[in-house]
């Protein structure tokens, strides 16, 4: 732990970024406002906050993407000038963007060099080849610099991102939300590398929603409320209900999960391979699986290996290759999303803004996505959109959908609340089966456990669930029974009072389903 | 420089932009009278008087945004499903094509009978040439940008293999050029000594009728949501395909009206010169009426009065009539401008 | 048969081949180098027109061939300004944006032509490139190896420099390559500009070296086929000038079959079809393997996402 | 008559193109002779033309001239509308009693085509002449086939080539397709579209020219042409509209080399290139045609290769 008041001339030596009074508004939005920070060589520094708090945009300030409107920033002493990337590059600042911005169709090194060179240039592949091969070493970053960015699994594109800032040489690092996508091995891979990283005096900005991690890694943490700092404490000096009630500004009651009473099998996996290249990273190879009334089935896994392939699955979207799916007592005659919907299966979709939403529609229209061809939406060809709005009004009161209305479009709305009006299409209609595919991915605390919440809910209520998650702690939080899946397997069922993390990471990682 | 929109725009904002708009593009106007040795003042009003400024002259305005009605729907509706079609000048033709076909005597119906036959057709004829294209697209991959566009060469050459083959007029001197239609399969006039055909209303009315099905009904939810997000639908359970091929058959279809109602309102026969672009035009008018069904008449209202006004304005001001051109690309050019800035400010980074 | 390998065989038919393909080349490259970095150009038309008129008065003002065809090429990049600014910063539809540039280049240069000219029955010639003295095929006017140099050079710069990483890069996601510093707004401008100055070249080619005067409509739909040929090509310059030559080669030779026996019982519709539904036909059998730019067409606002 | 005539041009065309040129070009000589005021509009597309050509009777003009081919009916409908304007319209009809202000013309020059014809086949060494058109229309067509009468008549064995580019203005595939020709043995070119006579000069070959005399642009190249003149045409239509005669007629006959609506071109630089016997056959049959002992047979059918 660094201690601030050990002499101001060292403290000013190794002081290396300093924010000060940062404010940025957007049109009547205020997303930062007299935000000032400072970090250390060699630090760690967390900074937390509700989603839409107004972390990205800081940071998108430091990076030069944005320009304040007040405040300035300062690297190693200097002011950097506002609003360009360049700039703060060069002064050493390097950024991992909360959405990855790597060019899919090019390669690894070609990511890693792209900006890095004058124009005029060409050349020096082989230099480049071999720096990108020095980091990789150093950092405990291994990735095929001529892979092609598309052929690569999220974990590997996080370790592109992060070369990429370590080859333009920064000395401030800043990771948005870099785990939510990772797994917990990446993710220790990562903390890694962090360390690595600090020990040779990077100062490193993280920003992330589980509270654990943050503790585990952070020297210091600042959180953010509505654009404004709210606190600042010292890791050891605090513990994840304290920084919880600094973020929300209330208390978080953790749900807390009863001992299930399974009942009837309502849909059971048989065997089921799905044909390859169907979805991104593995295809199911002969998995067998049932889903009981009242029970939650957590399925851990890296991400790839296969899990796609099973929402899509229960999604409709995919049809068994090979094996059968039960619904019930019977194989349904034919598959697609509209019967799965039709058999009652509610669907949360891995990726809200492009599968579970449709940004520009409004809520109301997003709301019956699924349901417009059914009464009272539908009057023959007809839709009744007043009887759908009412609905999407009923959705939004009895969730707690932060929006300006039904009528707006559903791209206003922050991933939290996006994410509570597609929990509420799919569990309207009290769906005997729910499919929850990385139901918390990004958000925060609060929206986490209303989420988790109500699938707990809705569970006691009869339902039987799969969970996937790549979150290793949610799956043991929320699940009665675990498989893990591998390279498209499944491995036998484990319950939750039997599940050992390792032994779980561990086939997680391919050692264990195959050899159980 | 970011783009920020405007929650609530005012008037000012709303009818500012595109007044501008209108103004550089007189100012270009009178530029060109300038250099071409005429007097820059009087371009407005000539511009105005050609375009409205008598009934001969609205009238005439009012003829040319006909068949850009159609074309503007057509791609209106494709594009808002995303189904990027090009080929609206093919469509157009494959609809005169059929009126020909069945319209110069193969069918000896009355007209009640006949002229909804000839627009069915029609449609049906500019349906399957959209049809295929995003059939390719649908199951092969193939760009459709690209196939739509180049079709359109294609139907040229054939339109003009058969005017110059089965369908010339043996009356016709040897002109590559169609029979006329029977009486019976001209849309009439909408009033007597007007000389404003029935395809205009036909034009109006199915612009309301897109905007009905758009927006009031399943399959225009459909069509909407596929074009707006095809994940999303998909996984919503969207019958994904069957809607762009019911976009194709219905955007093909009115941009086949188009052809129909030159054919059989305007024309009589058909030529290879039917359409100078009205299906590439057809592409400006909906992208000007943000792909709004009853945007398009207004859009194609406009598009019209600018070349008519302004191609009357060349022989009243004595410039070239290429002035007519001109200002019509520099209107819409000017106008797509204004219009992202009624909804959006410039601030400075 | 016997004819058709006669066609084949002969010097005069290659060297026809790499005439017609000449233009073709150059537009073409000149529209990838745009659709490389994101920005499908419609003007390409209007810009041909305009590139072959300018580069012909300039000749015909007295100016030496190669700076008229500079001229060209800056007009052309003047109409890729417009363009460019339009569609880039405002990220306004590059359809209709790219449909305008081609009625207003086209409709300008046609007015320009009449002030020019009002009283002329037929354009003045100017004394155009003139054919190296080469065996065979090889006989070429000097844009023709300009035209196989710049697609040369393209492939080269795209794949070997790092002005064309970035270009590849900001037509395959913006956001990547401002997250490297470096600026969307003025690669996509570039690539704009520099593609318009390529597609004025190629309409040049036909007033400076394939003919020696200006003609309204002269262009006559050669640019929508450089649209088709960067598709075709798979967005590949050495694709690219492959499929131009292919189409050349089909244009040559149809023109020879009109006077073979064939040509007596087909109309002549057909050989003109020819190329644009083999076009067709090839896109859908390639279309697996073509890889469109991910963010062709799509614009780059800053700081929205 | 004191002011001069308000006469409107309509041309689908720009006035660059060959047939409309003559039409243009006769217009200006009578402006410049103080008969008539002109305007004119060019390029119009066939689906513009009744409404410009509405725009020009409502602006009081007293003559309109144009070419109406492929829009016959509705130019009939606007003459009728404006039975006060006199319209003088090239069309492949013949004039209707019934609508008394449209009178018809067309470009008659078959005679001075069949006269080069003559000259040509006995020009060709290889016996193989190649004719480059832009579409197969009668206005076309009936030209291509006296030039191919005439040449056969100096030349039984001649072959032809006939090819048609889809186009009136692309210069550079025309001169693509006289190239295939010429390597298909063609030895003299019959220039319908700019582009032709370029690529004779190319090769060192000859041509024929048509509607037009691009003599001076091709020296060595162009031997002769047949060469239309409007003048007789317009100078008919303008004595009719100003005694107030003006009626339905046929002005095309006004295009026949008789009235001196066409001629063979001077000769120019092929003076005495021309083997004499051949020379005297033109002189007689031009002779003939004047004093209407031959007439030329007019066949608007498409022309084949052969
Ligand atoms: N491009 C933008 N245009 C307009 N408003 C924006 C923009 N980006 C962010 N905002 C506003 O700024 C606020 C802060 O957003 P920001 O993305 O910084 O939140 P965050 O703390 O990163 O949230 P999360 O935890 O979900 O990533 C938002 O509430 C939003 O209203
Ligand atoms: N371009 C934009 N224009 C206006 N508001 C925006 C824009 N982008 C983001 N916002 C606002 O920013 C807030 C947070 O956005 P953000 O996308 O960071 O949400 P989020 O909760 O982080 O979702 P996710 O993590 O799933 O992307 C939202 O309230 C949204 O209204
Ligand atoms: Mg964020
Ligand atoms: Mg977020």
């Amino acid at each position: 732990m660094t201690s601030p008041e050990t002499g101001a001339q060292a403290s000013a030596d190794a002081e290396v970024l300093r924010l000060d009074g940062i404010t940025k508004r957007f049109g009547e939005v205020t997303a930062n406002e007299d935000v000032s920070l400072t970090l250390r060589a060699g630090e760690i520094v967390a900074l937390l906050g509700e989603n839409g708090a107004g972390k990205t945009t800081l940071m998108n300030i430091l990076f030069g993407h944005y320009a304040a409107d007040a405040g300035e920033v300062r690297v190693m002493g200097r002011r950097l000038p506002p609003g360009q990337p360049r700039a703060a590059i060069e002064a050493g600042v390097g950024m991992v963007h909360q959405h990855f911005t790597l060019a899919d169709a090019l390669t690894v090194q070609e990511n890693v060099t792209l900006g890095t060179r004058p124009w005029w240039r060409p050349g020096g592949r082989a230099a480049a080849r071999a720096r990108i091969e020095d980091l990789a070493r150093d950092y405990g970053l291994q990735v095929d610099p001529d892979a092609a960015i598309a052929d690569l699994t999220v974990g590997q594109r996080q370790r592109v991102e992060i070369l990429k800032a370590l080859y333009g040489d920064a000395r401030v690092l800043i990771l948005d939300e870099p785990t939510a996508v990772l797994t917990p091995q990446e993710a220790r891979a990562l903390f890694d590398t962090l360390r690595r990283a600090t020990a040779r005096g990077l100062a490193v900005i993280l920003i992330s929603h589980k509270l654990h991690e943050v503790m585990a890694t952070a020297d210091r943490i600042v959180v953010l409320r509505h654009g404004r700092v709210v606190g600042e404490r010292a890791t050891a000096a605090t513990d994840p209900a304290d920084l919880a009630r600094l973020m929300v500004g209330a208390d978080i009651a953790e749900p807390k999960a009863m001992p299930a009473e399974p009942g009837e099998v309502l849909l059971r996996l048989d065997a089921v391979s799905t044909p390859p290249g169907a979805t991104q990273g593995a295809a199911l190879d002969r998995a067998s699986l049932d889903l009981r009334a009242g029970q939650i089935k957590g399925i851990a896994g890296v991400s790839g290996n296969g899990q796609s392939a099973l929402a899509g699955l229960l999604e409709g979207l995919i049809r068994p290759a090979s094996g059968t799916l039960t619904l019930g007592n019977a194989a349904p005659a034919d598959w697609s999303p509209r019967i799965a919907v039709a058999a009652g299966i509610g669907r949360i979709p891995e990726d809200r803004h492009h599968t579970g939403t449709i940004a520009d529609f409004t809520l109301t229209e997003n709301a019956i996505l699924e349901t417009y061809r059914d009464a009272p939406f539908a009057r023959g060809p007809l839709i009744d959109w007043s009887a759908a709005r009412a609905h999407a009004e009923d959705l939004i009161e009895a969730n707690d959908v932060r929006c300006p209305g039904p009528d707006a479009a559903i791209r206003l709305l922050s991933g939290g609340n996006m994410q509570k009006l597609i929990l509420a299409r799919a569990l309207h209609g009290a769906p005997r089966i729910i499919l929850a595919n990385q139901p918390v991915r990004g958000l925060d605390i609060g929206a986490v456990t209303y989420l988790q919440s109500r699938l707990l809910a809705a569970r006691d209520a009869g339902a039987a669930i799969l969970l996937i998650s790549e979150d290793l702690d949610e799956i043991l939080a929320l699940s009665d029974v675990i498989h893990t899946i591998h390279a498209g397997r499944l491995s036998p069922p484990v319950p939750r009072e039997r599940a050992e993390v390792e032994a779980l990471g561990l086939a997680m990682a391919g050692g264990g389903a195959d050899a159980a | 420089m970011r783009l920020e929109a405007i929650a609530r725009p005012g008037p000012a904002r709303t009818f500012g932009p595109p007044l501008i708009a209108l103004g550089a593009t007189l100012g270009v106007g009178m530029a060109l009278a300038l250099i071409a040795g005429a007097a820059p003042l009087a371009v407005f009003g000539q511009i105005v008087t050609g375009a409205v400024g008598s009934r001969f002259a609205l009238l005439e305005t009012l003829n040319r945004a006909t068949p850009l009605i159609f074309t503007g729907l057509a791609v209106a509706v494709a594009f808002r499903a995303k189904l990027w079609n090009i080929g609206a000048e093919a469509q157009l033709y494959a609809g005169a094509l059929m009126t020909v076909v069945l319209g110069t005597g193969a069918l000896g119906w009355p007209a009640w009978a006949l002229l909804p036959t000839l627009a069915l057709a029609s449609m049906l004829a500019g349906a399957l040439c959209l049809v295929w294209a995003a059939w390719a697209k649908l199951r092969l991959g193939v760009d459709e940008v690209v196939t739509t566009l180049l079709f359109n060469f294609v139907m040229l050459l054939f339109v003009s293999m058969l005017l110059e083959g089965p369908l010339k007029d043996p009356m016709g001197m040897g002109w590559p050029k169609s029979e006329r239609l029977v009486a019976e399969a001209r849309l009439p006039r909408i009033a007597e000594g007007l000389r404003l055909h029935w395809g205009f209303a036909l034009a109006v009315i199915s612009a309301g009728l897109v905007w009905l099905v758009q927006s009031r009904t399943t399959w225009g939810f459909e069509m909407r949501a596929v074009g707006a997000g095809l994940p999303a639908a998909r996984f919503a359970g969207m019958p994904v395909n069957a809607t762009i091929l019911r976009v194709a058959l219905l955007s093909g279809g009115l941009a086949a009206l188009a052809g129909f109602s030159e054919v059989s309102g305007a024309k009589g026969s058909l030529t290879l010169d039917l359409s100078p672009g009205y299906g590439y035009t057809g592409i400006i008018v909906a992208m000007l009426a943000l792909l709004h069904p009853l945007g398009v008449v207004i859009a194609a209202l406009f598009v019209a009065g600018v070349f008519v006004g302004a191609d009357a304005m060349s022989r009243t001001a004595g410039v070239p009539s290429y002035v007519a051109d001109i200002l019509l690309a520099t209107a819409l050019l000017t106008m797509v401008l204004a219009l992202l800035f009624t909804r959006f400010r410039v601030r400075r980074e | 048969m016997t004819e058709l390998f006669e066609i084949l065989l002969s010097a005069s038919f290659w060297a026809a081949v790499l005439r017609i393909a000449s233009p073709l080349i150059l537009a073409t490259m000149g529209e990838l180098i745009c659709e490389r970095a994101g920005v499908l150009n419609l003007g390409i038309e209007g810009i041909m027109v305009a590139g072959a008129f300018a580069g012909w008065i300039a000749a015909y003002a007295g100016l030496p061939l190669w700076p008229a065809v500079v001229v060209a090429f800056l007009t052309g990049a003047g109409f890729g300004l417009i363009h460019g600014a339009l569609t880039v910063p405002f990220g306004l539809s590059q359809h209709v944006v790219g449909l305008g540039i081609t009625l207003l280049a086209t409709s300008a240069t046609y007015f320009a032509y009449r002030v020019a000219l009002p009283e002329v029955s037929s354009p003045p010639r100017i004394e155009p490139f003139q054919p190296l003295d080469l065996p065979g095929a090889l006989a070429q006017t000097p844009l023709t190896y300009a035209a196989f140099a710049i697609a040369g050079l393209t492939a080269l710069v795209l794949y070997r420099t790092p002005l064309g990483l970035s270009l590849r890069a900001v037509g395959e996601n913006p956001a990547a390559v401002e997250a490297q510093g470096g600026n969307v707004t003025a690669l996509r401008m570039g690539a704009v500009i520099a593609g318009s100055g390529l597609m004025a070249v190629g309409g040049a080619f036909l007033t400076l070296s394939a003919f020696n005067s200006f003609f309204f409509e002269m262009v006559n739909g050669r640019g929508w086929i450089c649209i088709a040929l960067v598709v075709f090509g798979a967005w590949r310059p050495g694709k690219a000038v492959l499929g131009a030559l292919l189409f050349a080669a089909f244009d040559a030779l149809q023109i020879r079959l009109q006077q073979t026996d064939l040509g007596a019982v087909l109309p002549y519709q057909v050989f003109l079809m020819t190329p644009y539904i083999l076009s067709i036909l090839a896109l859908v059998a390639m279309s697996r393997s073509a890889r469109v730019p991910a963010a062709l067409m799509v614009p780059y606002r800053k700081g929205t996402r | 008559q004191d002011a001069p005539l308000q006469v409107a041009g309509i041309y689908t065309v720009p006035v660059e193109q060959q047939w409309v040129s003559r039409i243009h070009q006769a217009a200006l000589a009578a402006q410049d002779a103080g008969q008539i005021e002109y305007t004119f509009s060019e390029n119009v597309s066939n689906t513009d033309y009744a409404r410009v050509m509405r725009e020009y009777a409502e602006g009081g003009n007293d003559l309109i001239i144009g070419e109406i081919f492929a829009v016959e009916d509705e130019a009939r409908e606007v003459a009728a509308d404006y039975p006060e304007t006199a319209f003088l319209m090239g069309s492949s009809f013949l004039h209707d009693p019934a609508l008394p202000n449209l009178a018809v013309f067309d470009n008659y020059i078959q005679d001075a085509s069949y006269l080069t014809g003559l000259i040509a086949g006995a020009m060709t060494e290889s016996n193989n002449i190649g004719m480059v058109g832009g579409f197969p229309i009668p206005e076309v067509n009936r030209l291509m086939h006296a030039f191919m009468a005439g040449a056969r008549e100096t030349n039984p064995e001649v072959e032809f080539q006939v090819a048609f580019i889809g186009s009136w203005f692309d210069p550079p595939k025309a001169k693509e397709t006289a190239f295939a020709m010429i390597e298909n043995g063609a030895d003299m070119l019959y220039a319908e579209r700019f582009g032709v006579s370029d690529a004779a000069q190319e090769r060192g070959l000859l041509a024929i020219g048509n509607v037009i005399d691009t003599q001076a642009d091709y020296p060595e190249t162009v031997v002769a042409s047949a060469i239309w003149h409007f003048e007789p045409t317009l100078q008919a239509a303008i004595a009719a509209v100003n005694d107030g005669s003006f009626t339905a007629d046929n002005y095309g006959v006004y295009s026949y080399m008789k009235e001196g609506g066409s001629s063979l071109a001077p000769l120019g630089t092929f003076e005495g290139r021309v083997p004499e016997e051949t020379m005297a056959l033109v002189r007689e049959r031009e002779a003939a045609i004047k004093a209407g002992e031959f007439e030329v047979e007019i066949d608007d059918s498409e022309p084949v290769s052969n």
